[in-house]
């Protein structure tokens, strides 16, 4: 068998953060560095995984398969389609930048030398830090190239841990808060993040168990792995009753609504993003949260394509919803990062409506949108934070002027801004044009509705930046350094990538197109034709009125 | 075996000439592990009148170790001679089933025991009075609390090493119960094991007064349950006219008709059959400490010398549920569609119950004892399958979470104050920056018992799960999961406790214990890892081991 | 041939990128960079132009397909050129508009430490502006439209430390985001309904389609035309929008990106032709704003704010006429051409005069400038004669003509809009005289300049020395060459397009014309025209030319006031839309914490409660605990004699 | 006479016993109230063994005294250290753990 390149590119993180958290608590710079290289070690992985990956070859590639736990019918099985290689690459791509974003971040949780020497020696925050942010790195890449459910499901629930812990333990004091009420605030929001997800995972484990046994029954062995589920399907030896097909569903859809977050399960997201750090932030968002839509994509429409369908209605009004509802609230947020986290939210809501569309550009769209989001996100909230981190403070009422003393920030700031709102040229523009093409050919109303999302989004996008960056320079602003080398380096490739995949986004959609054609097939539904094809006619020349009556066709 | 009314054991000969009584023959090769540990038991016991104190610890240390390990070896070597599987009988004249359940479940109370026995031992966590190594039990028991006695014995630095013989006279009582193939073994082997479990509870060297109430209260209940079991017994005896569980399983399967039509017209009946049935489950029911039988459980778990708290957790769970699982998949099988909603009933209760009230727990150790009753739950869910991935799931979940609770209640000895153990939940806030390792390592255990995925917890859940699911008992598979997410709360909570509180002036210390302690808790780490990981084997070892003799 | 067009575009946005990534080091020659390379892709579109009249009439349309863009299914999205006569209209006005204002600009901006950023921004308008002309599908354009839309916002807030210029920008784009939404949505239907959105198949075979679909697509395309020409009900952004420098008021909401709405009724006749009822509605919203703007423009005394209603006005003339249909296409595109010269020139010369004023915007505290700055005076005066149509000049021309198609509409339809366009005639010639007479002629209301701390930056090309009054003086070079060029074109541009119908013939193979039939005779509308022209300029003279003009404004009468607060738009958006708005926000919000969030929070409160009270029951008594056993056997047992008594 | 009606005592036995275990305050009052249990359980094997003719219940009696016995010990034991300790025998004193 060949180089197992899946289990590398998921491996090479993990031993990172074992790595990184082994260096001796005197040299922090070392664990950063550690946990910097083996995140690029990773990115040239996947960047080898997207290379090997054909197109047009089969649905699964670089596949891998072991037994593991028979009893349970579970299988090590990897593999990688469209959608998954590319997110693979969008995630190795952004932990980077996180890494570096987050430099300093975990600084001010060092005990100063002053402290008493036992617990210094053994409290490490910095090594942990980046332990954790690594630990989850190979989790979510784990669960974006797993093909055995319950493969997925082990990694969907256990990157949770990291995360708590990166939440929980690592806030920026910029809450404008004491330090207790502060810790409080950050733990709460950690615990809240966990018991949403945990719950929602929980609930998908009885659907997990349920599909055991639905397999069990037909097949005579359980079986989680999506290759054989498929194939018994096609052969009609598995045949899953409708009520148990769409309880099932429910199951597996709940736990990724709470992750994606889709309305009304969302309300963990502006808490976990508002109180961690920006980087961490970004890793919720970008990364983690990637995993929930992402999984509606692979499993919930590829197990149960009948209860999908069924739900189809509901979670389309619910998507809809999440994005007006996301942009409206983040219009009235006074903290930056709480702001960026509902708009993130909206944006979730154009992701799911997207998948569930069930057109190719509907989910072409949302398949690029995850990848654009994650960027745009990204670009933003780290400026963000890098704004933040230079004032100390979250509140967008503390800000102002920005602008003239530190130019070049405000500039990529209102890059990521723009991008958030879509500015056709970037990359994010696409996607969403293209899931609201998708929604509107198949359910027009909703298309139009969820289209006013964008006239909300430059609002609370431009309301942003006016209060932050223009007007008279506040006093506490003034003397604010611009963005350094280390900041410029995280920004601009962010900042380029959206330029790039706003004009030339065809290489990823490409990838993308046939995994997603594949699903449709799936899902049997076909994109619904045009009322009057219209050929090219070459060039269109003004034919004088009267040749042919207005609406010819009637 | 014969299913003649008057048959059977070593001891029940049937009245008749002399010449009719058999002699008794017994195995005692297939009984070693038990004779091994008893011995080892009396050896002690011994050892307590004739060696001079100061020799005692290192010896009885000795002989329970080197005891438990060669009584493994002898189940090993059981299961290598496919005593598990294929030459699984009935030994000692119907008496003790020596089959693939028994054996597993004798091998995991071993290895949890010899680990018991470790912090049984431990000597580093207390500071030395006058000059003397103490361990977590009482100098002199029998002395009254801060009484002159018990001033004297403990500046003659007296150490009562009489645990050790007892906690052997337990794990021979434990060993039967679950192989024990009548009524009356079961009987003997529950008080076996339980009256040496009393007097432990009492033995604490600090806070005596709980540990003594502790006792007490464990006593009077223990009693009161084993009195409900008997009666049982005594019914179902009338039912069957046989204590035997094949001769019961025969007449209930109606294989043989019930011997005395007069009891038949008066009883009417299956009066006595169910009434007894459901009161031996009441005494089991008691041991696993399933609701409403658990409200004992708090109270001993805090009162009890923390390591005999793990052993309690760990091995009489063990051993409970190997004998229920005996009794209800040998015995009453024939009466599956009368216990099953019966069990359903008890198992949500205590599924939920444990959970909920955990969530306001204050004391580590009632928390523990509360999250043990969860537990009960989820095994009971197993149980309810009825079917072989049901013994075979319970079999699995118990071998993982008895060596998580026991690595938890290590860990508890751990951490200590001026007045011994800390186990108060506001005392450990901060631990995570105090000690990290020791934080994480609880931080370990806490997820295996909220079933997070690659730990020993997750694997064990899944599988009773799976199997209920099988065994149609879908609703009960919803319900054990909100139960989870109820669990996960408060689990979550003292992982914040530890991790994001700021440590307290006044903390607790976290004591450095001796290899003993460390290889305890270490097992009981790499035990929940690899059965997390990689449980395949095991899980393979407890599904050969799912055939019940009969 | 084809090559160029991509250079045409590429030009200014290279410039851009130099000028918005490089560093101060660019400062000095920053400017010049991107003048030149305006100037460069007017070359370049000068030799397109000539290339292009060399062909025959039939195909003199370029095409260049660069790459694909979008390819998802069925949806594909090409990056494409096309260069036909109506995009060469705008590519050369584009151009060369653009750098006769870049040169303006270099003088204007001459002590602004951040020109080289605005010249970048300029140079990103001209990309975008010229990536909307040229695109060959709805998309591309899209792409373009929105482009200017943020070349716009960046300019509008150039100034961003004057909170009201960041506002204002604020305001542009989330008005112009609502258009957008309509030409989102047209695109959309043009997908489902064509399966493509490329100028070709779509509009070749635009009328196969049903006519309610025709109609829809229109009214999306025209409320994206509303939003981005700021016509009614989108009108409001145009007049905050003259917070930004002059030059970009005469360039973008002036000359060029104003008119994009324009472009995209008459660049999609087509749909047009076949959804009469979208006319209608084309039509009706032209002749509302060319009355709205031109009562706008009579109240105010801020003279860009008095351009801006006009420019609003004459953009509703040329919606107007776009609604027309092929009667008026041709002359829409014209008036746009030679309202690109005119206005342009006025607001130059708005800005000189404010240059020399200390940056006094209010035209009652001008007065007998003619004297002070000739050049300014008389360019200014040229583009005055031009917008009110003195016979001769552009405006008469293009004007002339829209009115006579209005009539030409024939019906009812078409007496109302020719009144319509009449009395906006009418008005536009009182409210241009009156600037004319408030800024050159009477004597002095100059007052001493107010402030610094008050206008601080607000042209930090002004040395503002408080409370001395200003010294006029003419504009340097840089300035004043452009408002000369400009005056030429408002002078003669109108006359050299209408000989022998050149124009017409230039357009018509692109947006057809016909002459539809005019109950009056082209010579009854222009002496009608002239007569209102007249009776305007009159009014005006009887107003503001006999009797001196109080420095401050006397109250007016309610149409008068409500014309100063720009006819209560504002507050009419405000009472419907903003404050709602906020509430609607802030209700969501404190939603989201109370009901949302707390269903969860009172779930997990409700659990812990009842565990509370569960805990209550262990109340450490062993009886208690023997009673819970005694009693759960009693009921297991009945439970067991139960299960089997059922 | 119908051998039931052992049964019915042993039951009554049972139960007396029972009632006296939940009743009673002082700790051995209550231990022996669990006796008077076992002791019905005897009767009942007894009674069976009778009924059934075998022997079994009545060799289980003999296991169930000597058990008993064994409880006896433990339990004064235990009992009797807390009696010293406390100065009582009150079950409901023993109540320090709760909640």
């Amino acid at each position: 068998m060949s180089f197992p390149l899946l289990t590398a590119t998921a491996a090479v993180p993990a031993i990172g953060a074992v790595a990184t958290a082994a260096v001796p608590a005197a040299q922090r710079a070392a664990a950063k560095w550690t946990a910097l290289l083996f995140s690029l070690a990773t990115l040239v992985l996947s960047a080898v995984a997207l290379v090997r990956f054909d197109p047009d070859g089969g649905q699964y590639q670089l596949t891998e398969s072991h037994d593991w736990i028979k009893d349970f019918g579970v299988r090590y099985e990897l593999g990688v389609d469209g959608i998954g290689v590319v997110l693979v690459a969008l995630t190795a791509l952004l932990i980077p930048f996180i890494v570096l974003a987050g430099w300093h971040d975990p600084d001010r949780l060092e005990t100063p030398s002053g402290g008493d020497s036992a617990a210094g020696r053994r409290w490490r925050p910095t090594q942990g830090f980046f332990a954790l942010i690594l630990m989850v790195e190979a989790m979510v890449v784990m669960s974006f190239q797993a093909t055995d459910v319950f493969l997925f499901y082990i990694f969907f629930e256990a990157m949770l841990i990291p995360m708590y812990f990166l939440i929980g333990g690592f806030g920026d004091g910029a809450g404008g808060r004491a330090e207790g009420a502060a810790a409080n605030a950050r733990s709460y929001a950690a615990v809240k993040f966990l018991l949403y997800n945990l719950v929602g995972g929980l609930i998908m484990l009885a659907a997990v168990v349920g599909l055991f046994v639905v397999t069990n029954e037909d097949l005579g062995s359980g079986t989680f792995s999506l290759q054989q589920i498929a194939e018994a399907r096609s052969a009609g030896t598995l045949s899953i009753a409708t009520t148990t097909e769409r309880l099932l569903f429910l199951g597996f859809f709940f736990a990724f609504a709470v992750k994606a977050p889709l309305w009304p399960l969302h309300t963990w997201l502006p808490g976990a993003m508002g109180e961690s750090t920006a980087p961490v932030a970004v890793l919720i968002t970008a990364v983690v949260d990637k995993v929930g839509t992402f999984a509606m994509l692979r499993f919930c429409l590829q197990l149960f394509p009948e209860a999908s369908k069924w739900a189809t209605p509901v979670i389309l009004v619910l998507a809809v919803i999440s994005i007006l509802y996301g942009a409206l609230v983040a219009v009235a947020q006074k903290d930056i990062k709480r702001l960026i986290a509902y708009a993130s939210i909206s944006h979730f809501g154009f992701i799911i409506l997207g998948i569930f569309a069930m057109t190719s550009q509907g989910q072409g769209g949302a398949t690029l949108y995850m990848v654009n989001h994650g960027i745009s996100t990204a670009a933003l909230m780290l400026v963000a934070g890098f704004l933040i981190s230079r004032r100390g403070s979250r509140l967008i009422a503390d800000f102002g002027g920005v602008q003239k003393v530190a130019p070049v920030l405000a500039g990529t700031f209102l890059v990521g801004g723009l991008a958030t709102l879509s500015l056709p040229g970037l990359a994010p523009f696409i996607s969403e044009f293209l899931v609201l093409v998708g929604t509107f050919s198949r359910y027009p109303a909703l298309g139009v509705v969820a289209t006013v999302g964008i006239v909300l989004a430059a609002l609370y996008v431009l309301v942003l930046y006016q209060r932050t960056m223009t007007g008279p320079v506040k006093a506490e602003v003034r003397g604010m350094p611009d963005l350094r080398v280390r900041e410029l380096a995280v920004v601009t490739p962010l900042i380029a990538l959206l330029i790039f995949l706003g004009i030339y986004p065809k290489p990823v959609a490409d990838i993308v197109n046939p995994a997603v054609d594949h699903t449709l097939s799936v899902v049997d539904k076909k994109d619904p034709a045009p009322d009057h094809p219209a050929t090219d006619a070459g060039w269109f020349r003004y034919s004088p009125k009267g040749d042919h009556a207005p609406g010819g066709d009637k | 075996m014969s299913s003649a009314p008057s048959v059977h054991s070593l001891w029940m000969t049937a009245a008749g000439p002399r010449d009719k009584i058999p002699t008794p023959h017994i195995e005692y090769g297939q009984l070693s592990p038990v004779l091994i540990v008893v011995g080892a038991a009396v050896l002690g016991i011994l050892v307590e009148a004739f060696l001079p104190r100061r020799q005692r610890y290192a010896a009885q240390l000795f002989v329970s170790v080197v005891s438990l390990a060669a009584a493994f070896a002898a189940v090993i070597a059981l299961a290598a001679g496919d005593y598990g599987t294929s030459k699984a009988h009935v030994a000692a004249m119907g008496a003790i089933a020596v089959d693939g359940p028994a054996l597993f479940l004798q091998g995991t109370i071993l290895l949890v025991s010899l680990v018991a026995v470790f912090t049984f031992a431990e000597r580093r966590l207390d500071p030395q009075t006058h000059g003397n190594r103490v361990d977590s039990f009482a100098a002199q028991p029998a002395a009254v609390p801060g009484g002159e006695a018990e001033e004297a014995a403990v500046r003659a630095g007296f150490t009562s090493t009489e645990v050790f013989p007892l906690l052997l006279f337990a794990v021979a009582g434990m060993l039967v119960f679950p192989a024990a193939n009548d009524l009356l073994t079961l009987f003997v082997a529950l008080e076996v094991f339980s009256l040496p479990l009393y007097i432990l509870c009492a033995l604490a060297r600090r806070h005596r007064l709980l540990s003594q109430e502790s006792a007490v209260k464990y006593f009077l209940l223990g009693a009161f349950s084993s009195a409900f079991l008997l009666f049982g017994i005594a019914l179902l005896y009338g039912y069957a006219g046989t204590v035997t569980y094949s001769g019961i399983a025969d007449v209930v399967d109606g294989q043989v008709s019930r011997v005395d039509p007069a009891l038949a017209q008066t009883m009417g009946n299956d009066a006595l059959l169910l009434i007894g049935g459901a009161m031996v489950l009441v005494g089991l029911l008691f041991k696993v400490g399933a609701v409403p039988f658990h409200m004992w459980t708090p109270d001993v778990y805090q009162g009890a010398p923390t390591p005999v708290t793990g052993f309690m957790a760990a091995a009489t769970k063990v051993a409970a549920f190997g004998a229920l699982l005996r009794l209800l998949y040998v015995v009453l099988p024939g009466l599956r569609w009368d216990w099953r909603p019966v069990l359903w009933g008890v198992a949500i209760l205590t599924m939920l119950g444990g959970a909920v009230v955990a969530i306001t727990q204050t004391d580590v150790k009632r928390l523990l004892a509360y999250s043990s009753i969860a537990h009960a739950g989820f095994i009971l869910a197993g149980v309810i399958a009825t079917n072989k991935d049901g013994v075979s799931s319970v079999l699995f979940y118990l071998a993982a979470y008895s060596f998580v609770t026991l690595g938890a209640f290590a860990v508890v000895t751990l951490v200590r104050d001026a007045g011994g153990e800390a186990t108060q939940l506001s005392k450990w806030a901060g631990l995570g920056r105090r000690s990290p390792l020791v934080a994480a390592v609880f931080a370990v255990f806490l997820l295996a018992f909220a079933g997070i995925p690659l730990t020993s917890g997750f694997a064990g859940k899944f599988a009773v799960f799976k199997a209920a699911a099988e065994g149609g008992a879908g609703p009960l598979v919803v319900v054990g999961v909100i139960a989870s997410a109820v669990a996960a709360f408060f689990y979550i909570r003292v992982i914040v406790l530890m991790f994001f509180n700021e440590p307290k002036a006044d903390g607790p210390t976290v004591a450095v214990p001796s290899a003993l302690t460390t290889s305890a808790i270490g097992i009981g780490v790499a035990v929940t890892l690899v059965l997390g990981v990689a449980p395949q084997y095991f899980l393979d070892l407890a599904s050969q081991a799912g055939v019940f003799v009969r | 041939m084809e090559n160029l067009i991509g250079l045409l575009v590429a030009a200014p946005l290279l410039g851009a990128a130099v000028l918005l990534c490089g560093g101060r080091a660019l400062d000095r020659v920053g400017h010049w960079l991107g003048t030149a390379l305006a100037g460069v892709s007017f070359l370049i579109g000068a030799v397109l132009f000539a290339d292009m009249l060399g062909e025959e009439t039939s195909d003199r349309a370029l095409h260049s397909h660069l790459f694909s863009w979008i390819p998802v299914g069925g949806f594909r999205a090409d990056v494409g050129f096309q260069l036909d006569q109506l995009s060469m209209t705008f590519v050369l006005l584009i151009t060369g508009v653009g750098t006769l204002i870049h040169i303006y600009s270099i003088g204007y901006m001459e002590h602004d430490e951040r020109r080289r950023r605005f010249f970048g921004y300029l140079n990103l308008f001209l990309a975008a502006m010229l990536l909307l002309v040229l695109a060959d599908n709805y998309l591309l354009l899209y792409v373009g439209w929105e482009g200017v839309g943020l070349a716009s916002y960046l300019l509008i807030g150039f100034w961003q430390h004057k909170p009201s210029a960041a506002t204002a920008a604020k305001k542009a784009f989330i008005v112009n985001r609502v258009g957008d939404v309509g030409l989102s949505i047209a695109i959309m239907l043009m997908f489902t309904t064509f399966g493509t959105f490329a100028f070709a198949p779509v509009l070749s075979e635009a009328d196969r389609a049903g006519e309610g679909k025709l109609t829809a697509i229109g009214l999306m395309l025209l409320l994206a035309a509303c939003g981005k020409s700021a016509q009614v009900p989108l009108q409001s952004w145009l007049g905050d929008a003259m917070e930004g420098p002059t030059p970009v008021s005469a360039l973008i909401h002036a000359a060029t990106m104003v008119t994009a709405g324009v472009y995209l009724i008459t660049r999609s006749g087509a749909i047009f032709n076949a959804a009469p009822d979208a006319q209608t509605a084309v039509v009706t919203v032209g002749a509302v704003t060319l009355l709205f703007g031109a009562i706008v423009g009579c109240a105010k005394d801020d003279i860009k704010k008095a351009l801006a209603g006009s420019t609003m006005s004459q953009i509703g003339y040329m919606i107007l006429a776009a609604g027309l249909g092929p009667i008026g296409y041709v002359f829409a595109i014209m008036h746009l051409v030679t309202h690109g010269f005119f206005k342009a020139g006025l607001f130059l010369g708005a800005g000189s005069v404010m240059h020399a004023m200390n940056d006094e915007v209010d035209m009652r505290k001008y007065g007998g400038l003619r004297r002070y700055m000739p050049i300014t005076f008389a360019t200014f005066g040229l583009g005055y004669l031009a917008i009110i149509g003195f016979p001769g000049l552009s405006g008469f021309w293009s004007k002339d003509k829209i009115i006579e198609a209005a009539f030409a509409k024939g019906g009812t339809e078409g007496w109302i809009l020719g009144a319509a366009t009449l009395l906006g005639a009418a008005i536009t010639a009182y409210y241009m005289t009156r600037v004319m007479l408030l800024t050159f002629f009477g004597e002095k209301r100059w007052q001493p300049a107010p402030d610094p701390h008050k206008t601080a930056g607000i042209e930090p090309g002004a040395e503002a020395h408080p409370g001395e009054l200003p010294h006029p003086h003419e504009s340097p070079k840089s300035m004043t060459i452009p408002m000369i060029v400009l005056a030429f074109g408002s002078v003669f541009a109108g006359g050299l397009f209408s000989l022998n119908d050149a124009f017409v013939n230039w357009l018509e193979p692109v947006t057809g014309h016909d002459h539809g039939d005019s109950p009056l005779s082209a010579a009854t509308v222009t002496a009608g025209t002239m007569v209102v022209l007249v009776v305007g300029v009159a009014l005006a003279w009887a107003q503001y030319g006999r009797r001196p003009v109080p420095v401050t404004a006397p109250r007016g009468s309610a149409l008068t006031r409500a014309a100063r607060r720009d006819l209560l738009q504002d507050d009419f958006n405000h009472v419907v839309l903003v404050k709602p708005g906020e509430y609607l926000t802030r209700g969501l919000d404190r939603v989201d914490h109370t009901l949302v969030d707390g269903a969860v929070n009172g779930a997990a409160a409700s659990v812990g409660g009842l565990s509370g009270r569960l805990r209550k029951l262990q109340n450490g008594y062993a009886r208690t605990y023997a009673v819970s056993m005694f009693g759960g056997a009693a009921v297991l047992i009945a439970a067991t004699l139960l299960m089997r008594a059922v | 006479m119908n051998p039931v009606n052992y049964l019915y005592l042993a039951s009554l036995l049972f139960t007396i016993g029972a009632a006296g275990v939940l009743l009673r305050r002082n700790a051995i009052v209550v231990f022996m109230c669990v006796e008077l249990m076992l002791n019905a359980c005897n009767l009942a094997f007894v009674a069976f063994s009778r009924l059934h003719g075998n022997l079994d219940g009545q060799i289980v009696a003999f296991f169930t005294m000597v058990v008993a016995a064994a409880e006896v010990v433990v339990g004064l034991a235990i009992i009797v250290t807390v009696f010293r300790s406390r100065h009582s025998a009150s079950v409901d004193d023993a109540s320090l753990m709760k909640l």
